[in-house]
């Protein structure tokens, strides 16, 4: 394919992207051409390639989310953009994060599990907001009494954080291992025993790892 | 590697700044970030208060973190002192207190009470230690709470990006047709039969469906009101089958009327006429 | 106002522009900015005639109508946008399945044949479809009272679903009893419905481990 074909293509997956307002993936992108004219795989890798650094210096950025390329308003000028939309972006309670986090982290999950990690609770309207929101969907049910369901994280979850697979998200802090906590009690109720107080100058030692 | 970062900053030593930067509840517009010290707390606070906790381990990983304590190396005396405090507080103002709350202020009497028993007891004991276990549901919460905050400061959507897109311009009307298996078709077939059957029990009958097809084909030749020489259906290059075929299909014409057979004499040319007409 | 405000100016009123789906004035743009920043009437003029010149040799200009600025695809690239809003086509009904498969059984057919045998009515929607997707004809009109059209299906008929002739059908003594025809068509719509269902393949790469 030469220069003049490329920059063709370039254009019209420009215009498709721009027309479609949501994520395309390469595949629906290059159903777009007819059959004779179908770039392939790799030219639509350099033409996406291309088309991204023709968005440099400009107002808006062509990202790779889940669901496929899409173009955005840079973060820098959100600011300024968002005067255009009379509300304000909806904020969401520590309950339906934690129990988002738990569904994205750990699935597939059940609200039993979320519940046992929490320590209360998930309330009905939470996970009725996350399955509306398209943010999680049920993948099935677990094969214990009352078959309750399992929850997973959706495409439109990754989009709409903009993230283009659950590898981006933030990773989790490490645990301790139970044993190991076990034996470190162990070592702290002698040291207790032992001093007759709780001992402050083991803090450093025992921080995470 | 990462992951030793990250653990670094949700370790309880470096604490302070967590209540700094989220403040416990808002109480009549005005941040609540501290609790107060004292116990007594305004009736109204202590609802607010309580809110601002998504549970027990919620809770006391709050008063941990206060007393500048290290999850592994909590002081059970002093923690269930506190959380004791509150939740008798809020007992004795008689709210509706979640379970969950009495199950945990159930959990650390049993961990104190373990820990003041000779230590024997502590060794013969094969089951997880409650400590260890309480220590294990807090660094479990604790992460997940963590997840939860970093998820909230991702760039979002509507919030701190925008999709684009542009206005059209005028588009042609694409219309496409469905597709339908062959199968779908015959079981469409099989249910009207079926329905058929309810009616006239004889309508099946065993008949190449060829030779349908070349009546549909003899009628289409014929499609004025001229007579055609009877041997132009025939072609040699289909061979005998093909010219029984035809041969049927011109009888099952004959029967149903469709076509009429002309011999003007006796072993002259036969001549065949359409009755339908198009 | 000097060049690199000038093209910070741009890059937000190119945001903005992209964001809002809708046409924009030049006052609403300017209101975006804050007081002590907000570009003068000339100042956006200009800005709005670099903006149009930086869309050169893309996918998308900029054009004025009466309420004001806006992106748009361009008019070239229409054939290839039009088709991200083709619309699925929907199933055929059941009663044009029938019909057609009468009309092949038993051609010649006229529609009061059909009819007869089905039991009900033949909209002439359903001949009209027949007749458009060219995968019936008329091939003739029988001799009786109203003169009804006979039916027959065509060579593109028998191209749609692979056949050399008609004969390669089945025969009606077997589909009376075809009921592994039912099953397999049912497993073949479920299938279709899973593939439909956007985000079902992504379970499995979507679980953390």
């Amino acid at each position: 394919m030469n220069e003049e074909n490329l920059r063709w293509v370039q254009r019209i997956v420009e215009a498709a992207l721009l027309a479609a307002g949501k994520p395309m993936g390469l595949d629906q992108l290059r159903d777009l051409f007819d059959e004779g004219d179908r770039p392939a795989r790799q030219v639509m890798e350099h033409v996406m390639f291309q088309l991204e650094k023709s968005c440099e210096g400009r107002g808006f950025e062509l990202v790779r989310v889940a669901s496929g390329y899409r173009f955005q308003v840079r973060q820098e000028y959100a600011p300024w953009v968002s005067k255009l939309f009379e509300e304000k972006p909806q904020r969401y309670s520590r309950a339906l994060l934690e129990t988002l986090a738990l569904i994205a982290y750990r699935q597939p999950i059940t609200r039993g599990e979320i519940e046992d990690i929490r320590g209360v609770a998930v309330s009905s309207n939470i996970v009725r907001t996350l399955l509306e929101r398209e943010w999680v969907r049920v993948v099935g049910h677990r094969d214990v009494p009352g078959r309750p369901a399992m929850y997973a994280t959706t495409k439109q979850f990754l989009d709409y954080f903009n993230l283009a697979s659950l590898d981006q998200l933030p990773p989790l802090s490490e645990i301790r291992d139970l044993d190991e906590i076990g034996r470190e009690i162990e070592k702290t109720i002698q040291a207790e025993i032992e001093f007759e107080s709780p001992s402050d100058e083991q803090t450093d030692d025992q921080t995470l790892h | 590697m990462t992951d030793e970062s990250v653990s670094d900053q949700t370790d309880v030593s470096d604490d302070a700044t967590v209540a700094e930067t989220a403040p416990l509840a808002r109480v009549s517009g005005k941040a609540l970030v501290d609790l107060p010290s004292d116990l007594y707390i305004p009736p109204d606070a202590l609802a607010v208060f309580l809110e601002a906790f998504e549970g027990p381990l919620d809770l006391l990983l709050y008063l941990i973190r206060r007393q500048n304590m290290n999850i592994l190396d909590i002081d059970v005396s002093e923690i269930t002192r506190q959380y004791m405090d509150y939740i008798g507080a809020v007992e004795a103002i008689r709210f509706e207190l979640a379970a969950e709350y009495l199950v945990m202020a159930a959990t650390l009497a049993e961990i104190k009470s373990r820990m003041l028993l000779p230590r024997q007891v502590l060794d013969e004991d094969d089951e997880v230690d409650p400590r260890a276990e309480l220590i294990r549901r807090l660094q479990q919460y604790e992460r997940f709470k963590k997840a939860a905050e970093d998820i909230d400061q991702l760039p979002r959507v509507e919030r701190d990006t925008f999709i684009g897109g542009a206005g059209l311009p005028v588009l042609p009307s694409r219309q496409s047709s469905p597709d339908v298996d062959l199968r779908e078709l015959l079981l469409a077939l099989q249910g009207v039969l079926q329905r058929a059957d309810l009616f006239t029990s004889h309508h099946v009958e065993r008949e190449k469906l060829s030779t349908r097809e070349r009546m549909s084909a003899i009628l289409a030749t014929l499609n004025n009101d001229q007579f055609v020489k009877f041997e132009s259906l025939f072609t040699v290059e289909e061979g005998r089958l093909g010219v029984v075929v035809t041969f049927l299909a011109t009888l099952e014409l004959v029967k149903e009327q469709l076509i009429e057979i002309v011999q003007a004499e006796v072993l002259g040319a036969i001549h065949i006429r359409s009755r339908a007409s198009n």
